[in-house]
């Protein structure tokens, strides 16, 4: 079953075409790598998803409950970690505010619990950010920039999380090794199209990938 | 300006500056609607010397600026002018009225209008310095010699009038203590009277307009103080004895004689108030309160000048104000070179508020009893 | 776009000398406010701050010239003391004001003008409430300004010169470094921006133009008092400056006219004969009510930048 | 490009509530050397940027540029004496366009005032000139040169963090601080600013670099500190510190295996 | 010392006054981060309200409950106008509450006229330790501190006051867990209504009110809640009882005319002195 269709997606700000007709889904469970240089669009793709760009042409179906870790954190600075975490789960009434299982996930959340989330590190943040998604207990995760200021080993044990967790995953990620280390499937955005799509081996073996996005980037050796 | 001194079709233009909207728009806006009967009576009973009067009103919006606007959009075509009821509207215009010599009947009191007299100025309320010689008067006639004053340092009525009682408390053996200022924007006197508690006072008089006037009298009610509180003629109507509701009871105000009409003796005077009273409760239902004397007796005064001039010319006009009688509901004006103000303490009655009405003190019924008019 | 203010520029120069005299007396206000309402168009579109305390700057610009004047020295003294006076008073009050920031520097600037008016109408030495009467007449070199023309041209004159030191003044260095402490005041310090400073000297500056527009009103009104300059004048310098379009130079002077021109309008309307006692309070209440909601609902940005983006050029 | 400064930290300590963030720490940066600091999110490598670019004063401990003491200056002055910073979130001037962001960037070595903008005086126009060029160098040096007029609250996240560095650079800065500037950006890029930021140390500027991309780090760094909680857990030869096993437990796990 | 209990004591009843003003605008920024103009036209309208319907025989309580409600619909109405069109900044938002505080204006001068009213509250004085106190000003406290700890509470322990917050604290994030920013700035600003409404009804019986009395309230109000950066209730309550009790004591030993001065000239330098303590550069560095 598909949790999240997208067909025909334009978008455009201000004159300028972010996103071109571009087509993506996701099936229940699985995990699927958005991969694309810096202004491909691929953040004004979640931002469609999830309704907070109006498209120009095309939908958007989601079956299910989607959460996302927004590009940049998003963290709410005034409040404290906990209240972040727990409106997370806004949607899901008060019982399905409870953060304790959010806790056991990132011990090192626990301890700043009561720290205005305003003050904490960026990698901090971040974590946050993942946290607060999770708390929606999501069919479908958009991860804008997982590893994004995250040291080696969070990261590391963030991957390790995600592997277990059964939830379907929309991963943007810079290191586009670990992406598709990490997914089943992906897709390549080029200036607002999808100029490749397969199964992450594939992409991952596929010359143009490796010329493109594999490259430079050794964050994470084998 | 053209005049027409013959007479005939043309229309006499009076001009009217007046506080509509904004701050003073309460006082405007009976000013505005009495000089509107005034002039409307005028002309059912056939104009001035077969010519109508044409009334053209600007708002001043309760500024001094848009007062200078005003004036100079009306100085061109108005064959005279009647003047806001902010006295900074009203100060701000008296330089122009210098210098394009236009007549000039102004609603608000402020003693600086008249002193030193302006040629073409002529103030229609009782001035501060008069309400202050009036208070004066009743306090030693009722063997009063200790006031305390409090007054609204912001307004410059209530600072005219308290400096007024300042000049003149000497002559008539009262001492001034303890003097009390408050602002326009203040809520509680707890500290004004906790100052008059403690003094030897023996009456508490209150310069101010509109809001700090009722929550002080409000407050009064319940501060414990036995000594009568005299408020002024800003307080003279009901835009003071509605909001202030049963705390006005017992409270000494000192008014133009118009507001205690039924108290006066029949005859001209008399006559001149019941004139007003009638017209303007028909049309708008509650008794003229004082603003609305003021805009009433302001078309009157120039109304009469204009009579006596034999048509509009501008100076002679002023000539015929400034050497004019008139009995109207505010008293008998006697316009002179030296006195642009007109009006004398004779016409400034001392009343006590009882059943939501303003009556007389015996001091000022025995006074008013002796007023014919002219 | 340069087409545009040279015609304006000409408007401007040959209004008094088309328009009737009567009417002469809002141009004269009218240039004024635009000159008040481009220092806070400054202030709020360029460097970020607030001031809901204008009005005070235009009030101690008016206050020193009348001061000066009325105790004897030449107008021309009064008339250039005037900024100088009020940029002083910008400095001395900024320099704590301006530790803060957004709201509470708009209800700082708010409270130093309630400070002033009390201060005024307390000091006797200013006229106290009942306010200073008997400033005379502009004059320099022997010539006195006598009509309202002149004082047309008068503050014309100031209004052109406030105009072009607020373009130099953004399109510069020191302009490019203010708005940018705007956006980002640690980002900016980072580049070397001492940016309480320059926050200080745009609030002087903006003082200044206000102060020079008051010296003018002083003359040309001939009175001044403390509720001359209520504090409902300084809200209505920055709806003026927002309804214009902020970060833009010709924003505050279209503001000033748009909205001038509905309120006199407005008050015209509602004295008419035969309307009814309460319509100038309803009319011009309600209608520059609905105006203001109207315009910034479907204008949001402003008057100035949505014609721009409506004739397709959307940079300033 | 002027040479780069030395900088010399010691002792240097924050606190915020009673929790340091910094404590006790201490570096010296040879001129021209790129020394990169690591360790785990929250160990005080921001702060310490913060302490020496004068975002944040310290409550002891002390800074040196050249020798010269800077911890009590306010940030804009050390900017004048030559302290340049990339803020790790991107701090750009979001109304101003790119080419303007840049421009900002000089303010610190350029001088016309109010009076000289007001009046348009020659030295306003001087200086304009020679502001613009450097930019525009700028810019084109951090391949943006396509989005100079655009403002840059539009330029895609990858970009925003290469404008900051443009700024930096245009006020011909001595010791550079970079805090994550790869973060977010593709191989590509990643690649682009690599080069660059070799560049810049061949030419001789002093900088001091915080990456949690390793390989970047291990690629261009000559030293490397290590902070964690706050303290200096190691300093070293990047193939020393990776192989520190107080290193590998704290902050690269698998990374360095 | 008994009067400067006195002072004390009604400078905490004007305070609360202010305090109850601020309340509103606290609310309504708390959530949209717009300064809501109008709040001084809600405690206008809902005593002009309270007052017709007393006068019309309506018992007291019913009058003023009545009086608070219609300024909660005034709020709602004010929110849909300033927050409802999708993109409208806060800044734009301000202008709008400006702006149909002018048409309110207009409304009450049709309904009710231009000329002040007033109704009765609690009469009579009491004494505390031998200060007269009129007994209205103890009315006032009583209501303010139930309505602060109540306001304090909610923003602190409740999800919807969380949810409420995080509207202003980054409205991005709250569209993204699928917080509906829209209703939650309509309902601030209906609470912030009703809260200015009661801040009219309790305060008229001791003053008055004409169409304009907006802009005092709104003055005083501002002063209250701006000292806790117009987000905190209880700084919001600490600043309008500063206020209050400033005026009162500046008034009590002979600054009468200056007692607004005084009291702003103290506020001003609490906010000062705390806004020294964050120096501006030196701002969150992540
Ligand atoms: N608010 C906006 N206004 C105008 N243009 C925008 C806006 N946001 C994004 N863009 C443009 O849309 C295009 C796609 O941007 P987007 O942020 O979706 O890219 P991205 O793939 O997420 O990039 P990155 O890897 O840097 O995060 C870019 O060219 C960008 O400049
Ligand atoms: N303003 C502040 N108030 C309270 N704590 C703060 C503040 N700024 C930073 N901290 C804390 O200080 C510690 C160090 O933060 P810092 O931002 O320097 O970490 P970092 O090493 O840069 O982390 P990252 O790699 O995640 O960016 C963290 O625990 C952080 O939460
Ligand atoms: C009530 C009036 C007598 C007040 C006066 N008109 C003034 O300007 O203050
Ligand atoms: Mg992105
Ligand atoms: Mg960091």
């Amino acid at each position: 079953m598909t949790v999240l269709e997208v067909r025909d997606l334009t978008v455009r700000y201000a004159g300028a075409t972010a996103l071109d007709g571009v087509s993506l889904s996701v099936a229940a469970g699985e995990r699927v790598a958005l991969i694309g240089a810096n202004g491909a669009g691929k953040t004004t793709l979640v931002r469609a998803a999830s309704g907070l760009v109006r498209p120009a042409a095309g939908t958007v179906t989601a079956h299910g409950r989607l959460a996302q870790v927004p590009e940049g954190r998003e963290v709410w600075g005034d409040l404290s970690v906990d209240d972040n975490l727990r409106l997370g789960g806004w949607r899901n009434g008060r019982r399905g505010r409870d953060t304790t299982a959010i806790y056991r996930l990132f011990p090192a959340l626990a301890e700043l619990r009561r720290r205005r989330a305003g003050t904490l590190s960026g990698g901090q943040q971040q974590l946050v950010a993942i946290g607060r998604a999770l708390m929606a207990r999501p069919d479908v995760l958009i991860i804008d920039e997982l590893s994004l200021g995250l040291a080696p080993l969070v990261v590391e044990e963030i991957v390790g999380h995600l592997r277990t967790l059964r939830v379907a995953l929309l991963l943007i990620e810079q290191n586009a090794r670990l992406a598709l280390d990490l997914c089943d499937r992906g897709y390549v955005l080029e200036a607002g199209r999808v100029v490749l799509s397969g199964d992450a081996a594939g992409l991952a073996a596929d010359p143009r990938v490796v010329a493109a996005y594999l490259g430079g980037h050794v964050a994470v050796e084998p | 300006g053209s005049t027409d001194p013959g007479g005939g079709d043309d229309p006499i233009r009076i001009g009217q500056i007046v506080s509509l909207t904004g701050n003073y728009s309460p006082l405007g806006s009976e000013n505005q609607k009495s000089v509107a009967l005034a002039v409307d009576r005028i002309n059912a009973a056939g104009g001035i010397g077969g010519r109508r009067i044409e009334l053209t009103v600007r708002d001043d919006k309760s500024a001094p600026d848009q007062s200078v606007l005003a004036f100079n959009e009306l100085k061109g075509d108005s064959d005279a002018i009647i003047g806001s009821p902010f006295s900074n509207s009203a100060l701000a215009v008296i330089p122009l009225v210098d210098r394009e010599e236009i007549p000039y009947v102004s609603l608000t009191p402020a003693d600086e209008q008249v002193s030193p007299v302006h040629p073409y100025v002529f103030v229609v309320p009782a001035t501060s310095a008069t309400y202050a010689r009036a208070a004066l008067e009743y306090f030693q006639a009722t063997g009063v010699t200790r006031v305390a004053v409090a007054y609204d340092s912001r307004s410059s009525y209530a600072a005219a009038g308290f400096n007024g009682l300042q000049r003149a408390s000497g002559e008539y053996g009262v001492r001034l203590a303890p003097t009390e200022e408050f602002q326009t924007g203040a809520t509680e006197f707890g500290a004004v009277f906790s100052h008059v508690r403690s003094s030897d006072a023996q009456a508490l008089m209150v310069w101010a307009t509109g809001a700090p006037a009722v929550a002080l009298t409000k407050q009064y009610a319940t501060a414990g103080l036995d000594i009568p509180l005299v408020l002024t003629g800003a307080q003279a109507s009901k835009l003071f004895l509605d909001p202030a509701g049963p705390a006005a009871e017992g409270v000494t105000i000192a008014h133009s004689i118009g507001v205690a009409g039924a108290a006066l003796p029949a005859g001209e005077q008399k006559t001149a108030v019941d004139e007003l009273t009638t017209a303007f409760t028909a049309a708008h239902g509650y008794p003229p309160p004082q603003f609305a004397q003021d805009g009433w007796s302001g078309v009157q005064l120039l109304a009469a000048a204009i009579e006596k001039a034999g048509g509009t010319d501008r100076q002679r006009v002023r000539d015929a104000l400034e050497g004019l009688t008139l009995t109207t509901p505010n008293g008998t004006y006697r316009y002179s070179a030296t006195d642009h103000s007109g009006l004398t303490t004779e016409y400034i009655a001392i009343s006590t508020v009882r059943g939501g009405a303003f009556v007389p003190t015996e001091y000022s019924a025995a006074r008013l009893a002796a007023i014919g008019g002219r | 776009m340069r087409t545009i203010w040279i015609a304006a520029g000409l408007l401007a120069l040959a209004a008094p000398l088309l328009l009737p005299e009567r009417h002469l007396a809002v141009y004269v206000l009218l240039a004024l406010t635009a000159a008040v309402a481009v220092g806070v168009s400054m202030l709020m579109g360029y460097a970020g701050q607030v001031s809901l305390g204008q009005a005070s700057f235009y009030a101690i610009g008016a206050y020193a010239a009348g001061l000066l004047a009325v105790h004897g020295l030449p107008p021309l003294v009064g008339l250039l003391a005037a900024p100088l006076v009020a940029a002083a008073a910008a400095l001395l009050v900024g320099a704590p004001l301006l530790r803060l920031r957004g709201h509470h520097l708009a209800f700082a600037t708010l409270a130093m003008q309630l400070i002033l008016l009390g201060l005024l109408s307390r000091g006797e030495w200013a006229g106290g409430a009942i306010g200073l009467q008997g400033i005379p007449r502009f004059s320099a070199g022997g010539a006195e300004l006598r009509d309202d023309r002149g004082y047309a041209y008068l503050a014309l004159a100031v209004l052109a010169s406030v105009v072009l030191i607020y373009r130099n003044v953004v399109v510069s260095r020191v302009g490019r470094a203010m708005r940018a402490a705007a956006t980002g005041e640690a980002a900016a310090a980072a580049c070397g921006v001492p940016v309480g400073r320059y926050r200080l000297a745009v609030f002087a500056l903006s003082a200044a133009f206000a102060g020079l527009a008051g010296g003018v009103y002083a003359f040309y009104l001939g009175y001044l008092s403390p509720g001359s300059f209520p504090v409902l004048l300084s809200i209505e310098y920055v709806v003026m400056a927002a309804v214009g379009g902020l970060g833009t130079i010709a924003g505050p002077l279209v503001g000033a006219t748009v909205i001038t021109l509905l309120v006199q309008a407005l008050t015209a309307l509602g004295t008419q004969p035969g309307m009814p006692g309460y319509a100038p309070a309803v009319l011009s209440y309600a209608v520059y009510g609905l105006v203001l909601v109207v315009a910034v609902l479907y204008l949001p940005r402003g008057i100035v930048p949505s014609i721009h983006s409506v004739l397709g050029r959307g940079k300033r | 490009m002027t040479a780069g400064a030395t900088l010399e930290v010691a002792g240097l300590a924050r606190a915020f509530g009673g929790v340091y963030a910094v404590r006790d720490a201490g570096l010296t940066v040879a001129p021209g050397e790129l020394r990169a600091v690591i360790g785990p999110n929250g160990a005080g490598k921001s702060t310490l940027f913060a302490l020496i670019g004068g975002q944040l004063t310290a409550d002891a401990g002390t800074v040196r540029l050249d020798g010269r003491r800077i911890d009590r200056l306010p940030p804009h002055r050390r900017a004048g004496l030559g302290v340049a910073v990339v803020f790790q979130a991107a701090r750009i001037f979001a109304d101003l366009t790119a080419l303007e962001n840049v421009m900002v960037g000089a303010h610190a070595t350029t001088s016309a005032g109010f009076l000289a903008a007001a009046l348009r005086l020659p030295a306003h126009h001087r200086q304009e000139r020679l502001i613009r060029e450097r930019a525009a160098d700028c810019l084109a040096r951090t391949g943006l040169a396509e989005w100079a007029g655009r403002p840059a609250r539009e330029l895609p996240l990858g970009r925003q963090r290469a404008l900051q560095l443009a700024r930096a650079l245009c006020g011909r800065p001595r010791l550079l601080l970079l805090d994550e500037p790869a973060s977010g950006l593709r191989a590509a890029e990643r690649e682009r600013l690599a080069e660059l930021v070799a560049g810049l140390r061949s030419e001789g500027l002093t900088i001091l670099l915080v990456e949690h991309d390793v390989a970047f780090v291990m690629r261009l760094a000559d030293r490397i500190t290590v902070l964690d909680l706050g303290r200096v857990i190691a300093d070293g030869r990047p193939a020393e510190v990776r192989a520190d096993p107080g290193v590998i437990g704290a902050y690269l796990g698998r990374a360095a295996a | 010392m008994t009067e400067l209990i006195g002072y004390l004591v009604t400078g905490l009843g004007i305070g609360a006054g202010f305090a109850l003003v601020g309340s509103g605008l606290v609310v309504t920024y708390r959530v949209t981060r717009v300064v809501d103009f109008a709040q001084g036209g809600f405690a206008v309208l809902a005593a002009m309200l309270t007052a017709s319907l007393l006068s019309a025989g309506l018992p007291h309580g019913a009058a003023e409950t009545l009086g608070v409600v219609a300024g909660a619909g005034a709020g709602l109405l004010v929110g849909v106008a300033a927050i409802g069109r999708p993109g409208t900044a806060p800044g734009a938002s301000l202008i709008v509450t400006l702006g149909l505080g002018l048409l309110a204006y207009a409304v009450e001068i049709l309904i009710w006229g231009d000329q002040p009213r007033s109704f009765p509250g609690l009469g009579g004085a009491v004494e505390i330790a031998g200060a007269r106190v009129p007994t209205h000003y103890l009315l006032i406290v009583a209501v303010t501190g139930p309505v602060f700890a109540a306001l304090a509470v909610f923003f602190a322990r409740t999800d919807l006051g969380k949810a409420l917050s995080a509207c202003a604290s980054n409205p991005y994030a709250a569209r993204v867990v699928g917080i509906d920013v829209r209703r939650m700035g309509l309902l601030s600003f209906a609470l912030g209504g009703a809260l200015g409404g009661l801040a009219g009804v309790l305060t008229t019986p001791v003053q008055q009110v004409t169409f304009d009395s907006d802009v005092a309230l709104i003055v005083n109000g501002f002063a209250a809640a701006v000292l806790g950066g117009l987000t905190r209730p209880g700084a919001a309550l600490a600043g309008g009882l500063l206020l209050g009790v400033a005026q009162t004591v500046v008034a009590g030993y002979g600054g009468g005319a200056y007692r607004l001065e005084v009291a702003l000239v103290v506020l001003l330098t609490v906010m000062i002195a705390q806004g020294v303590r964050t120096p501006p550069a030196q701002e969150a560095t992540a």
